[in-house]
């Protein structure tokens, strides 16, 4: 079974959602905190969304510095950085580039269209600073189809494969059940699971 | 122990597009005609703090700075006593 | 002040300065429902549980849903962004307060040709709504060139509790500690009470001191170390410092429990030391909560506290003797009967008719508005806005059951109309309406027709309501919507909720 | 026409709290012993544009700041040439 691992920022508001979405896979997930060096094993662990430290100073800033990022298993554990997650990872530099205020500047809710393993899908976005720039050597897995916020090349997920980081800012832990009416979610999940 | 008071300003890189600067151009024009406006934008922190001499007073700016009020993939810096 | 004979009478003795600006504070429009109590009485109340507290809400199986619809009008007149998000930090606060988990709010904005304020009071819903992950589900944004100078600012917060593990203000007991949360304690939204019942002036510089400062990072944390304190049960009474601080949680914690409270402003941590002994009282600084504990699990809730970062103090005692007794150390600055302190003196009332005028209103809501609200956040959203921005349903994954949600306002003509056809919307769509929460927004109660609208307003709620037989669950009154140059149409805004 | 240059610097007013800045002061306290840190945050905008003279630079800056830039009921700001 996966075991899962969810980082929890004060400000964080995504872990449950990326808890339930993990649970439905039938994943052994539990949360790990802030403050807490990371020591035992999991097979994921993820950067969940939500505003970790308020946003303020920078989006991802603060959270950064926290002993649970500072003590990530990187290259060994797949680590998944989702919406704030993805902010933070770039701002730890272990994902190249950076993630700026949208072109519009306000913050953007909406179902967006998304290019993924050459298949249109539909999942949830909700950022403030989405818009993507300056990328490195990292693979694009996840593209708006239609630019949603500015970024560099329509990206919206980026993956480096060699050190097993995965950002992305939409969120599939939001389209998971049938009841909410959007499950393409899955497939991003499906995704993370043959990457482990 | 003697306080120190820093002055940091905290900017996007030339290179990097400032979307705050191009909706204050945006706003600007929609109130009244200027004439070849260019912004940008920046953070500004005031910082005091005790330390024991103006080296160590440096070194905590400086930390400040690279870890907590700037990135250095878009941003830069610049510190004022 | 006005109620000096009032007071001096019920004490037997001349209130002292002190007590005066706590009189001025629970006597206001806006703490004491002094234009309003006697005819809210008469709302439906049937099948609504807990409809007196923070939040009152319906119970579906083992949980409830818990809900409350208030204003933040005149904040927004003066500062939008703060105004705006302040607004929802309160109507979660009230929520949370009863141990309920926020999952959705729900907001109805009508504005005039004030684009600052438009864009302002949008921007601080949207910010704080997002940052403390409770999704902005059902939106209604109205126009007309009355609500410039007077913009209103509904706004809903939906929660869900274990019916067994709602906490009461009610339940405080003698000898048992009151602990202050949260942010600390500072001059800003001072007098917002009094302000809140007093129509705008021409000069807004006064108004400006009356600024509450939203943080909704702090909020996050309060509502995780909220719940899981009250998880451990470390909890017996709860009220969130909302109007008149901590003046107007603790003398409602000791009112409804029927007992007194002996507080020590030397114990308050404030953030400003010039903060004046009346000023603490008053405050209106946000993201704080009173909790009533017992002594002995003091240490446990500071430890839960600490793990996010949140600040406490023990600010008092609670005593039998059914007295409200602030102290500076040893020095006692305040000692008045709770139940003096909380009941207003009873006003005429001003029911006379005269014609209103008429306004046409027109919807402007639309995706550049609502798409800045963060609506999936939580895993229960199950309609996208865009085919009705003010109907939602939510999963109550709990009861495997689903919450229709729904925000509107009528002008006072349309009352009853505008709640049948609610319902009928409701039913349409295969849900059973079950309650609503409601905000009565109107001019100077003083000067007619106001009263008589309000009134008429209130006997077509109730019509339709039992003819609908769901009841009224919770509520707020905001008077006053009036500024020296112009006044709102009178108009009350509701949230419907029902079930599939 | 002639082109001018000015910085403006917008901070909250001395009794507005200052919800950033407690953030800013915490997350150094988490990564290091600072003492006696107090900080303040505000924004800096350097705008350039062409007027006629300096009295009009002074007019567009000054409307700039009081319609954009600042909120009166809790910012105050300063501008530098
Ligand atoms: N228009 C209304 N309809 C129904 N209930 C109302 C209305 N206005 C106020 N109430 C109820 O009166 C009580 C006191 O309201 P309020 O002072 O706004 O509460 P709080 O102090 O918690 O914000 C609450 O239980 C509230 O639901």
């Amino acid at each position: 079974m996966v075991k899962a691992g969810i980082i929890t920022f004060l400000g964080t508001n995504c872990e449950r959602d990326t808890k339930r979405a993990c649970e439905f896979f039938g994943w052994n997930t539990e949360f790990i905190k802030h403050n807490d060096k990371i020591k035992e094993h999991y097979d994921v662990i993820f950067l969940p969304g939500g505003f970790s430290y308020g946003d303020h100073i920078s989006s991802g800033r603060i959270a950064k510095l926290t002993p649970a990022v500072k003590s990530l298993p990187v290259g060994k554990t797949l680590i998944v950085g989702i919406c704030n997650g993805f902010q933070i990872l770039t701002e730890a530099k272990l994902l190249s580039g950076a993630l700026t205020y949208n072109e519009n500047i306000h913050f953007i809710s909406k179902v967006a269209d998304l290019e993924f393993m050459g298949e249109t899908i539909k999942i949830p976005i909700a950022h403030h600073q989405g818009n993507y720039t300056g990328k490195g050597g990292e693979e694009v897995i996840l593209r708006y189809k239609y630019n949603e916020n500015g970024s560099d090349d329509r990206i919206a997920g980026i993956y480096d494969r060699k050190n097993k980081i995965i950002g992305m800012m939409p969120h599939p832990e939001r389209a998971i059940f049938e009841e909410l009416g959007l499950t393409d979610g899955r497939k991003v999940f499906e995704f993370i699971k043959n990457e482990i | 122990m003697k306080n120190y008071k820093a002055t940091v300003n905290v900017k996007l890189k030339e290179a990097v597009k400032d979307i705050k600067a191009q909706t204050l151009e945006q706003a600007v024009h929609n109130i009244m005609p200027v004439q070849n406006l260019k912004c940008r934008v920046g953070n500004t922190y005031n910082i005091g703090f005790d330390a024991k001499n103006k080296k160590e007073a440096e070194k905590i700016i400086n930390t400040i700075c690279e870890e907590i009020l700037s990135n250095s993939v878009i941003e830069e810096y610049e510190i004022k006593w | 002040m006005r109620y000096k004979k009032y007071i001096t009478e019920k004490l037997n003795r001349l209130p002292n300065e002190f007590e005066l600006h706590l009189f001025s504070a629970t006597y206001s429009e806006h703490c004491g429902y002094i234009h309003s109590r006697e005819l809210l009485k008469e709302l439906p109340r049937e099948n609504a549980i807990f409809p007196n507290e923070n939040a009152g809400g319906i119970k579906i199986g083992d949980h409830a849903i818990l809900f409350k619809m208030e204003s933040h009008n005149h904040p927004c007149a003066v500062e939008p962004f703060n105004g705006a998000a302040t607004g929802i930090g309160g109507i979660v606060r009230d929520v949370l307060a009863m141990n309920a988990r926020p999952i959705a709010l729900c907001n109805s904005l009508k504005f005039g040709d004030d684009k600052r304020i438009t864009e302002g009071v949008i921007e601080g819903i949207s910010n704080y709504g997002n940052s403390i992950g409770v999704p902005t589900v059902s939106t209604e944004v109205l126009y007309n060139k009355v609500f410039t100078e007077n913009p209103l600012a509904n706004v809903t917060c939906i929660g869900i509790a274990k019916y067994n593990d709602i906490i009461t203000s009610n339940k405080a007991r003698e000898g048992q500690k009151l602990m202050l949360i949260g942010s600390a304690t500072m001059k800003d939204g001072m007098g917002g009470a009094s302000f809140a019942s007093r129509k705008l002036g021409n000069s807004k510089k006064k108004d400006k001191l009356s600024i509450q400062i939203a943080n909704p990072f702090m909020k996050k944390k309060l509502i995780e170390a909220c719940l899981e304190i009250f998880e451990q049960k470390l909890v017996t009474s709860c009220q969130d410092c909302g109007a008149a601080g901590i003046l107007s949680s603790t003398s409602e914690a000791a009112f409804k429990s029927n007992v007194g409270v002996e507080i020590d402003l030397s114990k308050i941590h404030v953030a400003d030391d010039s903060i004046k002994d009346f000023e603490i009282m008053l405050s209106e600084t946000q993201e704080r909560m009173l909790f009533v504990v017992d002594k002995k699990n003091i240490k446990n809730i500071e430890n839960i506290l600490n793990k996010y970062e949140l600040e406490s103090s023990v600010i008092g005692t609670v005593t039998k003797d059914k007295n409200y007794v602030v102290k500076q150390n040893n020095k006692i600055l305040a000692n008045i009967p709770t139940k003096i302190l909380v009941t207003p003196p009873p006003v005429e009332l001003d029911y006379s008719y005269k014609n209103s005028c008429f306004a046409e209103i027109v919807s402007i809501n639309n995706k550049s508005i609502y798409e800045r609200y963060d609506h999936t956040v939580g895993t229960r959203t199950e309609l996208q806005p865009n085919e009705n921005p003010q109907f939602n349903s939510l999963r109550i994954w709990e009861e495997n059951c689903d919450l229709g949600v729904y925000t509107f306002s009528s002008t006072v003509n349309n009352v009853y109309k505008s709640l049948i056809n609610a319902a009928n919307l409701f039913k349409n769509k295969g849900y059973r309406p079950l309650g609503i929460t409601n905000c009565l927004n109107f001019t100077n109660p003083e000067i007619p027709p106001t009263m008589y609208e309000f009134r008429k307003t209130i006997s077509d709620i109730k019509k339709a309501c039992n003819e609908l037989n769901i009841p009224v669950c919770s509520g707020n009154v905001s008077f006053y919507n009036e500024s020296s140059n112009s006044k709102i149409i009178n108009m009350p805004t509701f949230t419907m909720i029902g079930v599939k």
